[in-house]
């Protein structure tokens, strides 16, 4: 390979790095209490030692290889040591139910797995002997895997010891596997998540991920030395793209933290210049905010209150395309010296230059929030099948209703149905042995259906309504986004997530909510309200005089078709495990109408409360049944009068 | 105000520093700078005072050792301080020593007599211990006025008082202490600065976490394998030895030494110096060395403010005086013990807080 | 054997003794305190400094309404009296009560403070010149010193009788603190709070009121020593709260807790101090008790009648 | 040692595990019999649970293993030294650690200082280099922040290693104490009921952490514990003392099903 040409697959750009910047840091992994660091020289050799042993246990070019874990070292070593190999890595996120794992492998037929714990390598012992394909797990962590004396257990180490012996007797062969490479190499299987149905396995390629990475790198330039924390699930197309593709294709290091409830302190110590994170990450981040402030004394709640105001008005008059004037501009020095440094700091978003959010759609008031103090907030739109995002903001023109413009390389048209699509290199070819779901993703000129609602505003900007299936048509005729009522009520830091409804068949809006179990639990601590679980809390009559007042703030921004009339306060938490969110933690909306069929039925029926019998299951299996009350709160008179 | 995020740690050395952030290391040179620039801008009694304080700081930080860090009560700190004063004047007075010397022998000295006090603390505890400690400080104090080698003669008459000579170093009378405060400034600050880094790198490490672990939890840390004998008297060697440096410095810093500067209103006052400054903390000792010492100056130039000049004015000023520095001396303690127990230390950290976690409280 | 050997050991033990004496009350405040409270009071010298001066002021103000010195006496008692009972509620509800529960050091330093400004408070109001009382408060059949006869010649012993005083005083004291701790509901809620104050509580005994009591007697006690050491020594002065500083080595020797030790705490310190100033040095009255403590407390920790506590894990 | 997942401490600095042996133990406070002719034998590598009820004489067993209290009569050897005549520091030295009953942290120190004073009995350096923080002082203080490190890991405590300890939550304080015991790098461990006041799921955690211990680090474990599920689920010989007596040794099964523990335990019952 000459140095001149550009890479074509992602091992083709590791080697390229390696050679480029040596000894500087690739991979970062807080473990033992410190930073531990992988220079992009031992990124290579590690690779390069697994993908050998990966070889001489039977891995052949085409094959794949599922990874189920926290995000580590070796979770990306795997990756691209399958992909040297021609092979492609699965993603499965972490936190994923047996069943899920089982669906998922089923599925892509992985032959070698890679897991990262017990706890891991307990899900697939327990469903080994359904899964056909699978040879063998190797795994990344021992500890309590002693006694594990199954012959397909293989650890990690041990599979690198291997290929360096055989990269000892063999030195040339690995840089002719990375050499076949080609950019129309299935690199990665992403899959889908599956809001709708279950998921699907989008074939990702290496020139799809690089071709997003230098689309995303011609808009914001991205340098090496730049810091990325890569926190979010490796299964996420999101966390794909920029560990992945940007990470490798620009060289910035990748952080990974200690333990998932270190997040927040470890993002904290590396105070990373890039983020890329779903809607829910900045949701949290913005109410612990909230609660913290409100925690504050006087002074500080009073200054910090003056200070956001001045931010809020300056990013308006961004988003606005108006400059500031002398007294603005001095003001907002102010109130960034008095307070943005430091929030930032706290936040560990001091250093951010660019920041992202897609997956779904962010309340303008929380973006509002964070270019108030100075967050560089950008909107991203896009999905699985375009390897991430696709559409773009644009530092210097951002609109908060929308999702940006096309990224470089990218087509977006609507269809006449208003459907978005999307053509270019970073369309993905097709769904994995699902050639049904191909052809209904594809049209044959290359445009990738989306299913989403959109439209392009004066600016060329688009707007994205929803996913077209959800957007409701209410009572008087208006078309509405569910989506948009519910961002509103999670502005509230008292409200978790929100499901609502009311298109179509029925009569009014109607929202069933979760409550933020920290700030509300915290909230009744401070008003005296004793409470004991989870469910006690959420049928208190005080709490639901809170979310009420919430939901009547939510409502008066709303016109009056679009009102909520009723709502309830679920006695349980949505959760991934019970499917009711994806594993991107999105409200599978489908899934709960039926699933909570009577408390809709009492929503929509003359009832001031609903009696619901569930069953709860715990992280160790055992469930437990639960024959609660609910509330049903009524807002405002409903439409035709069926009054409550 | 703070900036902590980008700080992160790749090695243990790393992240077992004591001052990783920007912050902390301009406040250290700030502080280094200040403590430079004294001799040059300060009048000699004021110099004087500054003395004072350097000396007491090492005082307290030494009893700090003991009863902050270790939690074994001491009421003799002004018998520590008599024998490093002592031994310190004697080998000068009877031995010529030169004074650095004399001023390390006083030391060690100082370390073993203070291990031989602390031997009680291997079978009493709190408040026994209490009252043992201040059988040390009376023994130690009749010793003083009833041992005649060091009692000594000032200007012909017998006194109580040791007469120390201030023994020139290389033959150079200006290298003398007790006529140069700014070489003594400098030789008692130098001292500062080593015994606090010294003491701050003690409880970085495993012996000074003994101390601690007998102070929150003796009976654990005696089933972890700590020696409670062998660091109870450990501990009180520590802290007699700087504690003894305290000593010597004074005698090196006068002319003349006499019981009463080392009675059991010395042990209290130096006992308000941590409890104000903070129990447990290096810095705390210096903060409550600076404040005992200077506040009743303070006092004086306030009064004296407030004071006509004519005789009748000033001999009730000087009738009063005693009793209110006594008296806001009392109440200071008693007013830090009941609003911040943890003393000065504290209230400075909690300002630190404030703007550390600003714009939140926690 | 030589009979001047005999009068210097009899003189020396009824020194001994009534010195004893008010030792054994000086000490039986600041166990008094201790049991339960929990609470070592580094500030008893200055209550019994503040009580002499106070008990001084009275009489001399009883002494300026002319009254008999018998009824001014009473009468200055009584008030003494009264006055102590509001110092030791004010002590115990402004300085000590928000230190329930704080280290044994914080709790140490705060007598010591107090102890400060008491002796502020006194310096300012009296001044540093010991005060002679204005009239004798012992009854004229104690005054006057003992003689004694031996061997044939007069050979005068030569001791104060208002010495005696200390001693009935004590004997009284401790007989009144007896019927109180045995009979009156407040005595009996003291003893269960020393015993226990978790079961007390329990037993709806209010804390607060058993702490309050408790440094409104022990100012009591004070008080009325420091007017005795007046008495004694003809004056009250600033070196009262030396007197009280002998006490400390007395409670340990005893054993902080033990009303019992500190009565024969109390007379074997003071047994010892005058018979080593006698017989060896006067200057090691201030160290031999000390020495003695040290000695006993390497055999018993806890002093002599101390209850031991045993450390659970 | 290295900082490698597949490293495991013990591996470099393993104690010796020796066969622990009480043999006839009395125990009296003035008068009042807490062990009466006690003899046991736990074997190294194994997990031994005491179980009986209140009063009946544990915590007194441990405390007499550990030297704190000196039992009248009788011997406890582990391996060739005597228990009876040790001094309590000296356990450290010899591979025994334990937790408490009622948690005895270092309140004022952080977690990580808690887990340090657990390699107090391997720490050499003197009083200079501790001054000086300097060089091979420095060198050993972070040689145990590794080691220690790695008990944090095993304990999954990394998000509160800088915390101050008194003010956490009672089940992470447990867990600490547990942590500094194992700091130790001990042969033998004895918890005194590690899982007490814990909801099922800490519990849960518990006993899979105190097997991770006996299975990964091989240590010995003496077990006092309520949860009678807990004990017979994780160990491999049980004990039952009633009245300072033991009255039953066995496998669980065996335990369970022995008369006089039935009796024990039926006329405990409320």
């Amino acid at each position: 390979m000459t140095a001149r040409s550009v890479p074509a697959t992602l091992p083709q750009q590791l080697r390229a790095n390696a050679a480029q910047f040596g000894d500087a840091m690739a991979l970062r992994e807080k473990r033992f209490g410190i930073w531990l660091s992988i220079t992009w020289t031992e990124y290579l050799t590690r690779v390069r030692n697994f993908a050998l042993g990966l070889h001489r246990m039977g891995f052949q070019r085409g094959d794949r290889i599922a990874i189920l874990g926290d995000n580590r070292p070796e979770w990306v070593i795997a990756e691209v040591a399958a992909q040297a190999l021609g092979g492609a890595s699965i993603g499965i996120y972490q936190d994923s139910v047996v069943s899920e794992v089982a669906y998922i492998i089923d599925l892509c037929q992985a032959r070698f797995i890679v897991v990262e714990d017990q706890e891991q390598v307990d899900k697939l012992l327990d469903i080994w002997d359904d899964l056909e394909t699978v040879e063998s797990l190797i795994y990344f962590d021992p500890r309590g895997l002693r006694h594990y004396d199954a012959d397909f257990l293989v650890a990690f180490p041990d599979v690198e010891s291997d290929g360096a012996a055989m990269h000892a007797e063999q030195p040339a062969w690995f840089d002719e596997q990375v050499n076949l490479g080609k950019s129309d190499d299935t690199a990665i299987i992403s899959t889908t998540s599956g809001t709708t149905s279950k998921p699907k396995l989008a074939l990702i390629s290496h020139g799809n991920l690089l071709s997003m990475a230098d689309g995303l790198a011609a808009v914001d330039h991205f340098k090496p030395q730049h810091e990325f924390v890569s926190f979010l699930p490796l299964a996420w197309i999101g966390e794909q793209m920029m560990s992945m593709a940007c990470g490798m294709r620009i060289g910035f290091a990748l952080n990974f933290p200690e333990e998932p409830e270190t997040v927040q302190h470890d993002l904290r110590e590396i105070g990373p210049h890039i983020m890329f994170a779903p809607p829910r990450i900045w949701e949290n981040m913005l109410s612990t905010v909230q609660v913290k402030i409100e925690d504050a004394d006087r002074v500080k709640r009073t200054i910090f209150n003056w200070a956001l105001t001045i931010g809020r008005r300056a990013a308006d008059l961004k988003f606005a395309n108006k400059s500031l004037t002398f007294w603005q501009r001095a003001g907002l020095a102010a109130a960034r010296l008095l307070v943005f440094h430091n929030l930032l700091d706290q936040l560990g978003l001091r250093r951010i230059k660019w920041a992202y959010t897609a997956g779904a759609a962010l309340g303008p008031d929380v973006f509002r929030f964070f270019h108030g103090l100075g967050v560089n907030l950008k909107q991203g739109y896009g999905q699985t099948e375009t390897t991430g995002i696709c559409v773009i903001h644009r530092d210097d023109d951002i609109k908060f209703q929308t999702v940006g413009t096309a990224m470089p390389g990218a087509e977006v048209t609507t269809d006449n149905r208003g459907e978005i699509l999307v053509r270019g290199p970073m369309c993905f070819s097709g769904y994995f042995n699902n050639p049904e779901a191909t052809t209904s993703a594809l049209t044959e000129d290359g445009w990738v259906r989306t299913g989403d609602a959109g439209y392009f505003d004066e600016d060329g900007h688009l707007i994205v309504i929803d996913r077209a299936k959800d957007v409701m048509t209410l009572h008087d005729g208006t078309r509405f986004s569910p989506q948009f009522i519910e961002n509103k009520l999670k502005f509230s830091q008292y409200v978790r997530e929100a499901v609502v409804f009311g298109g179509d068949d029925f009569p009014y809006v109607t929202a069933i909510i979760n409550i933020d179990f920290g700030n509300v639990g915290k909230w009744a601590e401070n008003h005296k309200t004793a409470y004991t679980t989870y469910t006690d809390l959420s049928q208190k009559p005080n709490v639901y005089d809170l979310i009420r007042r919430e939901v009547e703030r939510t409502n008066a921004d709303l016109p009056g078709a679009a009102r909520i009339r009723k709502f309830l306060l679920l006695h349980k938490e949505l959760d991934a495990d019970d499917a009711e969110l994806t594993r991107t933690r999105k409200v599978r909306r489908g899934y709960i109408a039926s699933r909570y069929q009577e408390l809709i039925d009492a929503l929509y029926g003359d009832y001031d409360e609903a009696r619901i019998t569930s069953t709860i299951t715990y992280q160790d299996g055992r469930t437990q049944t639960l024959d609660v009350a609910i509330r049903i709160e009524p807002m405002e008179p409903v439409p035709g009068g069926v009054a409550s | 105000m703070a900036t902590q995020s980008g700080i992160y740690h790749q090695t243990y050395a790393s992240d077992m520093q004591l001052r990783p952030t920007t912050m902390q290391r301009v406040r250290l040179v700030l502080v280094a700078a200040l403590l430079v620039i004294i001799p040059f801008v300060v009048d000699s009694s004021t110099q004087r005072l500054v003395n004072t304080v350097v000396i007491a700081a090492i005082g307290a930080i030494g009893l700090n050792v003991l009863v902050g860090y270790t939690g074994q009560i001491s009421l003799g700190q002004g018998a520590f301080l008599a024998i490093g004063a002592y031994s310190c004047g004697l080998l000068q007075a009877y031995l010529n020593v030169p004074w650095p010397i004399a001023l390390l022998a006083a030391a060690f000295i100082s370390a073993l007599l203070g291990g031989l006090i602390g031997l009680p603390s291997l079978r009493l505890k709190g408040l026994y211990l209490a009252v043992a400690t201040l059988a040390a400080q009376q023994i130690v104090d009749w010793v003083i006025i009833n041992w005649d080698p060091i009692d000594g003669e000032i200007n012909g008459r017998a006194t109580d008082a040791l007469r120390i000579p201030g023994n020139a170093l290389f033959g150079n009378a200006d290298l003398r202490l007790n006529n140069n405060d700014t070489l003594f400034y400098i030789v008692a600050a130098a001292i500062l600065v080593v015994v606090a880094i010294a003491t701050t790198n003690l409880f970085r490490t495993h012996i000074g976490r003994a101390f601690v672990a007998i102070r929150d939890q003796d009976i654990a840390a005696e089933v972890m394998g700590v020696n409670l004998h062998r660091y109870k008297v450990l501990a009180f060697m520590v802290s007699s030895f700087i504690v003894g440096i305290a000593g010597a410095l004074l005698a090196l810093q006068s002319t003349a030494i006499s019981f009463e500067r080392f009675s059991l209103s010395v042990s209290i006052e130096y006992l308000a110096m941590i409890i104000i400054g903070g129990l447990g903390t290096v810095s705390g000792s210096i903060y409550g060395a600076t404040f005992i010492v200077v506040l009743p100056e303070v006092l004086r130039s306030i009064g004296r403010m407030l004071t006509g000049t004519d005789a009748a004015s000033l001999s009730e000023f000087n009738r009063v005086l005693p009793f209110v520095q006594e008296g806001v001396f009392g109440v200071v303690i008693v007013a830090t013990l009941i609003i911040e127990p943890e003393g000065i230390q504290r209230i400075w950290r909690n300002i630190k807080d404030y703007f550390r976690l600003w714009p939140f409280s926690y | 054997m030589d009979p001047n050997e005999v009068l210097k050991f009899l003189r020396l033990t009824y020194t001994g003794f009534s010195d004893g004496a008010l030792l054994a009350l000086i000490a039986l405040g600041l166990v008094l305190v201790f049991k339960s409270t929990d609470v070592i009071n580094f500030a008893h010298g200055e209550f019994m400094l503040l009580g002499g001066f106070v008990g001084y002021q009275l009489l001399t103000i009883t002494a300026s309404w002319g009254i008999d010195p018998t009824l001014g006496t009473i009468l200055s008692v009584a008030a003494l009296v009264a006055a102590m009972v509001i110092v030791g509620t004010l002590v115990e509800r402004l300085i000590l009560r928000p230190l329930i529960g704080e280290q044994i050091i914080s709790v140490i330093m705060v007598t010591i403070g107090l102890s400060s400004i008491i002796d502020a408070i006194v310096g300012l109001a009296w001044g540093t010149i010991p005060q002679p009382l204005p009239y004798s408060i012992v009854p004229a059949a104690l005054s006057g010193r003992w003689q004694i006869e031996m061997e044939g010649a007069r050979r005068p012993l030569n001791l104060p009788q208002e010495a005696m005083l200390t001693i009935l005083v004590v004997v009284i004291l401790v007989v009144l603190l007896m019927v109180f701790f045995k009979r009156s509901k407040y005595g009996i809620a003291m003893r269960a709070t020393a015993d226990d104050q978790q079961a007390a509580m329990s037993m709806g005994i209010s804390i607060r009121v058993v702490f309050g009591l408790t440094w409104s007697l022990t100012a009591v006690l004070a008080g009325i020593a420091g007017l005795l050491i007046g008495e004694l020594t003809n004056a009250v002065g600033g070196d009262i709260p030396v007197v009280g500083l002998r006490a400390f080595p007395v409670i340990i020797l005893g054993g902080l807790d033990s009303v019992a030790g500190a009565i024969v705490g109390g007379f074997t310190i003071a047994m010892l101090e005058t018979y080593a100033s006698g017989y060896i040095d006067p200057s090691l009255k201030n160290v031999v008790p000390y020495i003695a403590l040290l000695i006993i407390l390497m055999i018993k920790p806890y002093g002599l009648f101390g209850q031991k506590r045993i450390e659970r894990v | 040692m290295t900082l490698s997942r597949f490293a495991r401490p013990y591996e470099v600095n393993s104690p010796p595990r020796r066969r622990l042996v009480v043999d006839h133990i009395s125990l009296s406070f003035g008068g009042v019999k807490a062990l009466t002719d006690v003899s046991l034998q736990v074997e190294p590598g194994k997990i031994f649970a005491i179980i009986g009820p209140n009063g009946a004489g544990k915590t007194s067993m441990l405390n007499c293993i550990c030297g704190l209290y000196r039992p009248q009569h009788g011997h406890i050897w582990y391996g060739d030294t005597d228990l009876v005549k040790t001094a309590p520091h000296r356990l450290a030295h010899l591979g025994i650690a334990r937790s408490f009953q009622n948690i005895e942290l270092f309140n004022h120190m952080t977690v990580l200082d808690n887990l340090m004073l657990g390699r107090h009995v391997h720490m050499k350096k003197n009083l200079l280099t501790a001054l000086l923080y300097w060089g091979s002082g420095q060198a050993e203080e972070i040689r145990h922040r590794e080691f220690v490190e790695h008990v944090i890991d095993l304990l999954q405590i990394q998000g509160i290693r800088k915390q101050q300890v008194g003010a956490l939550a009672y089940g992470l304080q447990k867990r600490v104490e547990l942590g500094r015991a194992l700091a130790v790098n001990p042969g033998l461990l004895l918890l005194d009921e590690p899982m007490a006041g814990m909801n099922v799921e800490e519990k849960e955690d518990v006993a899979r952490y105190v097997l991770d211990i006996n299975e990964e680090w091989g240590i010995t474990i003496i077990l006092i514990e309520h949860d009678m599920g807990v004990v017979m689920d994780i160990s491999d010989t049980v004990a039952v003392l009633d009245f300072g007596r033991c009255i039953a040794v066995g496998a669980p099964d065996q335990v369970r099903s022995d008369p006089a523990v039935i009796k024990a335990y039926l006329g405990e019952q409320e």
